[in-house]
């Protein structure tokens, strides 16, 4: 684990363990092939359902969810695959859920947007826009009301922002002072709609103080500064001081569902964001260490590789459910 | 044994399942400030004093605490939500019905939420908006329990139940019904205490329940019109019409075990609904007991239910609404007839 | 005469009630972006070329820009809502019910509300968040209308009534049946176009229509089941079984007149609805066949329905929570033997 | 009509017009007035319902309603009394519908919480916590796609900010630059709750910040503080500067609804707030004024009270409705 001083906001790379970095390196990229698998199986057309994919935004799933502990619990939305892996899910029971089968995280019931997996820390994925904050808020309450030490992450977007359940479940967590962090991810569209259509104060994070706590705006696309901002507010939260808000700045490099050619982005926008890749950048900040080199990269993304076409392959031959499934698990 | 109101009794069995259980907590609006009413309607009355940390007054949110209530109910606590009147749940209704009720089912069996709702239904002067009878907007949600208490004994035994049972239970009450006191008192309200016996009970969520036996019609009914569906019973005795009396009141899961042998015997039904018509609970226990027993019906099920129109204020308009037992004691002799 | 499907249709109904009409206008997520669907479904794809002031594409705030449009209806606006997916409307219920229905009758006839909300529902391997069947709970809210529409002239005339009409009107559309195309294609589509007439027309609000002439049974349907219901009467006239079908279209009023006098010619009535079976369309349907012409009944009435769970993700599932033609065909074979 | 030099924020009494500071006069006394007699008459057992009252809170509605045109609209809360006398409505059909009487203004089918009247720009009363605000966007949308220069001011509580649909409907308003008066009475209560409770920030007007328009928080029992704080804020709107969010802190000198002893709040809040009563403070400054002394107030005073009392002579009276227009008017 890392040993970074308290109260400095800017990474020192020299402060982390090689290991440490090289996990983080793991995970990110690890959402990445993933997705870019399940974006193939899925144009393809052996994958069934709809997705919404998060490429671009791996940094903030790992950098939020490395912050956690196991115990700890994190909320999802539509667009939680990254955040999933990023808690300990893995790539098989992921997949095996996309391909409706019976042995994925769901059972096939889920799909794409409800994956979860209450043991490691992750409820179902919530495909309401902001519906799963106020849930982040009451997870919060139970564990402070049961005196546990546990915290919440609760995932959301900007297009969540403008929803009354925002509203309500922020207030909640701030006057009840709940550990809770609501993490943004701020990649400035909600489906096809711009912020500034939207919002007339774009600035995320500053929406904390009306309710009366933190907020903080951090380069989503940097995987360092976010696992640090998400560490510190962690802290607070599990301190008693919580709840806080964290604003993470990012981009999806892919369409918002399905087959989006994303036409009501600007060109520019999308190169200058391209160019901006959270992947990319770790890499060089990785590689600026001398303890860590290309081929260190190289035999993790190997790795990753193979754990990726290797659930694959057993998703393609994965059991279905059974038609009498159907009626099981509607009520405990 | 002592004699309480449903108020009276809805508070005590709550006290008890906190006190069995620290998992239990109440949520809602105004339901825990020290010289406060204990809710809209007295239940909570007092409460905060003896469970200061699990009296979770709320801002007016329905959305977000019903929201609130489902995530603690997810880690492992057992909320009971009091929404004031029934017609804001459909502030909230994405959670109960989006969430509440299906994360169970889309997690493939992996989580539960063990909620419990208590909705205050019913006409009683106050105009459209704090009016309504919800029961209709839940009974087709697959994932929901729903029930609906017209005594005093039940309301303590369904609700120690519903705290009990690891899926969300929506609980309609009727506000004519809940013999609140004083400044909370209500105009035309119904006794419906009941003798609560010392020992520990609880009533199942799932089973109607005979109160009156006869052979010529069935009658059946919840909530406030299971009074006035009583009343009537007694007025057609008076014409020799023997009519058996049942409360539904498990409303999802309907209990056709009870109900199905009483329309085999009387071959007539009646069904009393406040509400619109149209698209109630009764149409929905016509269908199904159709579909079951439809041979031995000797006539068409009939509904007696308010008119397809939003809940007037003026009382003369309200109480031409909202059926009664003359209403139901015609029906009945039309359908013998 | 042209040929096209429902999302086409609607889109020139859209075009041309905004072109006669100043007052109208369309509000919603994603429905007015350069470059982006018009809407989920691509209902109003371009619309903002051509109307670029009444567009208005809203920020994610479904209970906000309902109470927007309800708003702006009471001010002479007639506005057309877009909802997405019908399971959002949980979170505009509240706007929808205890305004847009109530406020003609609490006003006591001062105000009206002349509003349209177009509402995609049905299950299409999206899992159970975007997939229930809404029509249900809005059949039972007096001041509201409801419709379905399955195929693009009725979806187009009906539009264009609904927008002329002064009150608030739910018009369901069917995801599978919208025609789509591109990358908002559905798998599993029905083919619902239609020749469109050059010539400006409407379809009524409130009347059932006859899509098969049979003596035998009745079966009725509305959205997606209306197409199965029609391919199963054509398997079933191979066995010599000869099924009336009628797409019931209008959910709120019932059309009675139509349906009724099919069911004094057969005697045998299936009602085909996909949503859970309990507190469905199809009870109101049956108990109030039941009520006007249940001496023309051979047998009870039948519900072919979901069963009573949310709806599941896996195709496999997904297909056996949705009744199919097959299902239909021996439904009606059982009920006929 | 005044002739306050604008940008001044001091209310300059002298500039004001005797008949018009009498007029005022009328209105605040006639609200307080009417309230008591309904109080009187709910308490007698004659009127049935129930009912939510605005003792205390009348600068608030007048001040307001004064700002505004005839052609205007106002939206209003299950506590409208006030609102709907200020914006023109008649004692006479006010009480007519509390009596349930078909010569009410919703022909007995509303009652205390829904009373409005189309031609004198009050939509009915909404009783849903903040479900006018919404509302109150749409008819401002309508105003200003259809180019005319009417405003909204939308009338709700403290207790309302909490809610998402005040958070949805402030935050479109903003993006679309409405003419709508966002007007919070802030009467430190939501109920039974006391404001502390349920925001950390109790300051509402510095919510409009973040939703990028501005707010102004008034003294709400100095009505002509009231009334020039609306007027600016109205004539923001009006010239499409609009929204405009002003907070006005009042307080109910009455229970929450019925028979509501109000032992939730302290005997020393009540104390300072009872000192601090609306109508005496506008009495005093009133009679600062040479033009005007006790007896011209005497003379309103009269006035009112005969109207007042004629409308409960009348009221008694009313006819009820008859038992089929339960049928009616549910469709247009
Ligand atoms: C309540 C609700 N309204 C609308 C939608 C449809 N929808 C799905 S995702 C989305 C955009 C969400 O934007 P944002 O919150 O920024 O998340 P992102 O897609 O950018 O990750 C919309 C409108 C929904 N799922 N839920
Ligand atoms: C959505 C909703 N929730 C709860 C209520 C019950 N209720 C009526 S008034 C009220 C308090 C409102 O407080 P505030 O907005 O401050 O207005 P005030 O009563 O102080 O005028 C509550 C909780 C309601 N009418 N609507
Ligand atoms: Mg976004
Ligand atoms: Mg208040």
């Amino acid at each position: 684990m890392s040993a970074q001083s308290p109260g400095s906001r800017e990474p020192q790379l020299a402060n982390y363990d090689r290991d440490f970095l090289l996990k983080l390196y793991a995970q990110i990229l690890l959402i990445r092939r993933f997705e870019e698998q399940v974006k193939f199986l899925f144009l393809e057309g052996t994958m069934p359902g709809t997705i919404h994919q998060c490429h671009g935004q791996e940094a903030t799933a790992v950098g939020v969810c490395t912050a956690l502990n196991k115990d700890d619990f994190i909320t999802s939305t539509f667009r939680g695959h990254g955040h999933a892996l990023a808690k300990g899910l893995t790539p098989r029971e992921m997949l095996d859920e996309l391909f409706g089968a019976a042995t994925g995280c769901c059972k096939g019931k889920g799909g794409s947007m409800h994956m979860g997996n209450m043991e490691k820390g992750m409820i179902p994925g919530i495909a309401i826009v902001a519906g799963g904050i106020p849930l982040a808020a009451g997870m919060a309450l139970a564990f402070k009301m049961r005196k546990t030490s546990q915290v919440v992450a609760c995932f959301f977007g900007d297009g969540a922002v403008a929803e009354g359940a925002f509203h309500e479940g922020l207030n909640m967590a701030a006057i009840w002072n709940l550990p809770v962090l609501f993490v943004c991810e701020n990649n400035l569209y909600g489906a096809s709609t711009r912020i500034d259509k939207v919002m007339k104060n774009i600035k995320i994070s500053d929406r904390a103080a009306g309710y009366g706590f933190r907020g903080e705006t951090v380069d989503g696309n940097d995987l360092l500064a976010v696992y640090e901002a998400a560490r510190r507010a962690v802290g607070e939260c599990r301190a008693g001081h919580g709840p806080v808000l964290l604003e993470l700045l990012t981009y999806r490099r892919t369409g918002h569902s399905r087959r989006d050619a994303c036409h009501y982005q600007s060109r520019d926008e999308r190169d200058a964001w391209f160019s901006n890749d959270p992947i990319e950048r770790f890499v060089q900040t990785l590689l600026t260490r001398s303890d860590i080199a290309q081929i260190d990269l190289d035999r993790v993304e190997a790795q990753v590789d193979h754990e990726v076409s290797d659930a694959v392959q057993q998703a393609r031959r994965a059991p279905q459910p059974a038609t009498n499934d159907l009626l099981r698990d509607v009520y405990a | 044994m002592k004699r309480q109101g449903i108020a009276e009794s809805l508070r005590d069995a709550i006290a008890e399942e906190m006190e069995r259980d620290s998992t239990v907590f109440c949520i809602g609006e105004d339901i825990a400030v020290p010289g406060g009413w204990g809710g809209a309607f007295t239940v909570t009355l007092g409460l905060e004093d003896r469970f200061p940390d699990r009296m979770i007054n709320t801002p007016i949110a329905e959305l977000g605490f019903f929201g609130v209530a489902i995530g603690a109910a997810l880690m492992g606590m057992r909320p009971i939500v009091d929404v004031q009147y029934g017609d804001f749940l459909f502030l909230a209704s994405d959670q109960i019905v989006n969430n509440a009720a299906k994360m169970r089912y889309m997690s493939g069996g992996d989580c539960k939420v063990p909620l419990v709702v208590r909705v205050p239904v019913g006409a009683t002067g106050r105009g459209s908006q704090h009016a309504q009878n919800m029961e209709r907007y839940f009974i087709g949600v697959p994932g929901l329990k729903a029930v609906a208490v017209s005594n005093a004994y039940d309301a303590k035994g369904i609700l120690k139940s519903a705290v009990r049972d690891d899926n969300p239970v929506m609980i309609f009450e009727h506000k004519l019904l809940y013999g609140s006191k004083g400044a909370r008192a209500e105009s035309g309200a119904v006794d419906a205490t009941s003798d609560i016996p010392e020992e520990e009970f609880t009533v199942p969520l799932d089973k109607a329940v005979i109160r009156r036996e006869g052979s010529d019609v069935t009658i059946l009914s919840w909530l406030l019109m299971a009074h006035f569906s009583m009343f009537a019973a007694k007025t057609l005795a008076g014409d020799s019409i023997h009519a058996e009396v049942i409360d539904v009141r498990s409303l999802s899961p309907i209990d056709y075990e009870t109900i199905g042998p009483s329309v085999q015997k009387t071959g007539h039904v009646v069904i009393v609904e406040e509400g619109p018509k149209t698209g109630g609970v009764s149409a929905e226990i016509a269908a199904g007991l159709l579909e079951r027993f439809g041979e031995y019906l000797q006539a068409p099920i009939l509904r007696v239910a308010s008119p397809d129109v939003p809940v007037p204020f003026s009382p003369v308009l309200e109480n031409a609404y909202r059926p009664d037992s003359r209403r139901i004691a015609e029906a009945v002799r039309g359908l013998l007839s």
